[in-house]
């Protein structure tokens, strides 16, 4: 099928479904997930050098190919609107001039608490408008309050990347019904502004029923590392996008009560 | 001279600079991204940039993260 | 991956989707379908040979390629045991000789009437049981009923195929909880046994969902030949039969109420 | 409201909720649980008498007033037909001459398993013909599987009772759809045919959902006796069993994606 | 049972369901379902006072008896919070020495736009902060974001009304898990907080699932308005606010994949 | 005399009638049926009913069920 | 004199009050509430204040609304 | 002489195979089943069986379905 690629901000994504990078046992199979994924975007944190345990001298980047990934560094672990604008400086400084694309947009995470991890919205709102002058490109992680969308919409986020349920939760696209209003809210006239579902999915119906719906990518990284086979798992996050892709732009057939014959009526011998 | 680095007291050389630092460190500049009193000072300025005691620096660079 | 293909009764499936071949608009446009499903197995119905309209000259076998597809005659639009086995005899004769695979199968399809198209129980094991005892390797279309499932096994079916909603009806399993009692019982100390979902299924999300919950396969024919771009959906459910399939094996997250931080908390310098 | 009482065979209830006598603390708190319920109709299990512990000479009927309960006796812990028939003349034989109504009508339950109590459709089936040519009023707790239950009233039950989910599961009616196509099926042209939901309701909103689906009753047991306060979940029940008959008889308002609003536009100061 | 009554500000609640007055027929009809739904506390609108049509010189409040109701005037179809203060305080001249109790509170619903009546975050906050600084009650409709909730009651609201879904939707509560977690957050260290459902409510079962969740009350206005026989569906509202009150505090039993029996096993006659 | 009673074996005098072997056992016949043999006796006949060596008796009760 | 009511443009006795503006139009005071450009006017006040030429005056009450 | 195909009459030749009553209708042995009084006529057959006046002949082919 000849599917228009996705563009975000300056970038576009060979693929569908945007991962992460935290939570591997190991850099190798993190490595392994990514190829497995077929994404080419993948998101990661700054945080201080460990300036201690030299024995691991190992850093990620060394198993992040520059030529085959676009990085989307972000702002996870932030919980006011300062904190988030000097972290994404911080990791536009980092990609610029590292060999990495990258330095030009940033995943906008402000979070409300430790425990529940979900946006802040009026600090993320905040943060949005400075990153916004600075020239970033901002792809804004937030719930699924429609009108909240629709203002870091119009507060120049370069996509929406509404939760479909809490960080790591693995439940899935709880409320449907929300992302489709935001769909239609925010793409009116606009179909080709971006809407990422970010966080929450569990499994790959979660993101084939995500993408069927409307949206235009999956941002998840537990349900692959956390699975108890993570190669396997991201294999099939990489079919699921797909398959959600194509399902979602075929015209599924309605929903019924019951049943129509799938074979003809005429021509029974029984009859 | 004492400076803060990542929020440890440190002894470093007299006017050592930023790359210097970063040697000390066995760190890699081009995977670094470096703060000075608040301020990010740019990859190009590293071996210019000499720092002053009571210097407050932070060195960060990427982790994974989702 | 290397997943162990398929086997029901003496034919081993390449893929672990069957597809169907009625409600097509041409004969080519299924042969496309056939093609982007993957499947290597289609189902097909028995009737009389149109005597009249001679313009037509077309038969459906000359545009399902035998060196490609296993077919499995079905007994689509039986009432009655006696009716269910003179088709299936028939199906087999049509079979034998004709250079297609699939003369010692048969889906077995018992209906309770013409209005919701639901399998009838009694019929469905009577025939069943004439059908084995004449050498038939016999599939069975039926509900999710749990102990009308165990009892078809136990008459010697090859496959229970349980409905995971009406006929064409587009819900996708509705009762997720009966084929995983089914699955239990009729798997326990015989893993390889085949549980099948036949009909029902709407789209991408909904085969992706089935396969996740341990069925060995999905049977479908209006979901792809009813869809508004049927060779798209065709591609999909291809895609999402595996994604399925892998994700189901894959040991998916745990669901929680909410969250786990993706990114590490150790080293944040707003800490 | 003056909604019609339920009759089912020669009897009528005051309620549309028939309750358990099983698994309670005390006799006491079964006897409180009953009258908080407001039903007037209690199911009962046949047991061999216990010849040794004279220490409890107390007998369940001693917690039953006759003058308010109409006993319900049934086959609870049956795998066969034979079991059933037994089972069900010693009931009736217990409560014909005791003073108790409900001597001429049995709530047939024929069990798959140990495991998942699930019924059995083929010993049902022939312990119902049995039961209906012995003068039976017979109740049969079935699955959901629409042609078995046709079936079922074809055969001359009493009322069909299809379970929800399985027994003291919790997880109420798992397919609503099922029992829609259930109620069309077997109210057609026979609007009064009693189906009762028997099984697997766990909360108030469960009873409240299935009678909505209009479904004439619902049976339930391990909810009440195995809640934390079972007289307060009684209390729940018979509620929430008022409201969702009248909220299914009620005409609600249909389902939309959005929004129509409650308060007029015109006169908005602000307009 | 005894249940402690609801206290929003400085009123106390008969009941746990609030209703509302518009969409009605005929103000008569809304006097019946206000006797019926068991509430003693209606929401209602301000608008300017028509000037021509002297036919119809009758006023809302000669349906709606001082004594037995006290009114929550609401500030729907207001867009700022410019115009949700200047509604608020007529609203409060209103009912100041008007005879009826609601003078002190006021239901905050600042709409994002008029196609969805979703509520727009930042106007509801800064119209909060103002109103309770002018020491006003505030009820805050809301979207069930968790954080926006959190930030609701931290500027001082007197109850957080987060909607179940679209007004008049008649979708219930789509999140159930979001609510949990606002209960969670609002109600720590705080149990007595009011969180209240307001919106989106179709019928019986959709109130007492609100309820079972733990939520303090439900606010709803169409679903009985809506409803082709509103005094019933009224009726059938009032029942299940208290089933779903009492069933969410009796400690309803886990749900499991199948089954305990409810008849014991010893005694079992054929054994 | 020797009976299998519920499945135990047990003493009996006599020619006993079903009435006198629920009395044995402190058992009201209102709240019992009797099954003799596979049969079921009426509770009109368990005062005439005798029972012979070796009889199958089963006394059934109603207990709590759902 | 000429004022704005409700959005409307109308005639009224110069030095009406409030009040008299809503017995021209058999209104009870008890059941509305009024702003005069911008301002509530207090129901206290309706038979003191006295309407002025071009005035903006809004006169509420309660409807029906969820 | 008369036939019933299919559950329509019709005349054939005296005599006529079950092949050459396909060769009529220009339908492809390979491609069918037939059922002759209720018993299946073998492909092998189809030259060799010979229809009887009145014989009830079905002739079945495979055809799209679910």
């Amino acid at each position: 099928m000849m599917d228009k690629q996705l563009k975000i901000g300056p970038y576009t994504l060979s693929s569908r479904l945007i991962v992460g990078t935290g939570k591997y046992a190991t850099l190798e199979l993190m490595q392994q997930c990514h190829a497995a994924s077929k994404s080419n975007c993948v998101t990661v944190a700054v945080r201080r050098e460990r300036l201690v345990d030299k024995n691991s001298g190992r850093n990620i980047l060394d198993f992040i190919d520059p030529k085959k990934y676009i990085l989307l560094p972000n702002t996870a672990g932030c919980f006011t609107a300062d904190e988030v604008v000097r972290v994404a400086r911080l990791g536009r400084e980092l990609l610029d001039g590292s060999g990495y694309q990258g330095a030009q947009w940033v995943k906008l995470e402000c979070l409300g608490d430790t425990k529940t991890l979900l946006p802040e919205p009026l600090g993320t709102l905040e943060a949005l408008k400075i990153l916004v002058a600075d020239g970033f490109h901002v792809l804004v992680y937030c719930s699924d309050d429609v009108m909240l969308c629709k203002r870091i919409k119009e507060a120049g986020a370069a996509a929406v990347m509404p939760a479909g349920s809490p960080i790591g939760s693995g439940q899935g696209v709880l409320n449907p019904n929300a992302i489709r209003i935001i769909l239609e809210e925010l793409k009116h006239n606009d179909p080709a502004y971006p809407i990422i579902v970010d966080a929450g999915v569990g499994t790959a119906s979660d993101v084939a029923a995500a993408m069927e719906i409307g949206v235009d990518g999956v941002l998840l990284n537990t349900a692959i590392a956390g699975a108890q086979d993570p190669v396997k798992m991201a294999q099939a996050m990489a079919l699921a996008t797909e398959a959600g892709r194509l399902a979602g732009t075929a015209g599924r057939i309605p929903r019924k009560l019951y049943a129509t014959a799938s074979s003809p009526w005429e021509g029974r011998i029984n009859g | 001279m004492e400076i803060l680095l990542n929020g440890k007291k440190m002894e470093i050389p007299e006017k050592a600079t930023i790359g210097e630092l970063l040697a000390l460190h066995k760190l890699a500049p081009v995977r670094v991204a470096v703060e000075r009193n608040g301020e990010i000072v740019r990859r190009a300025d590293f071996y210019t940039v000499r720092l002053a005691p009571q210097d407050q620096i932070e060195v960060v660079t990427l982790v994974g993260g989702g």
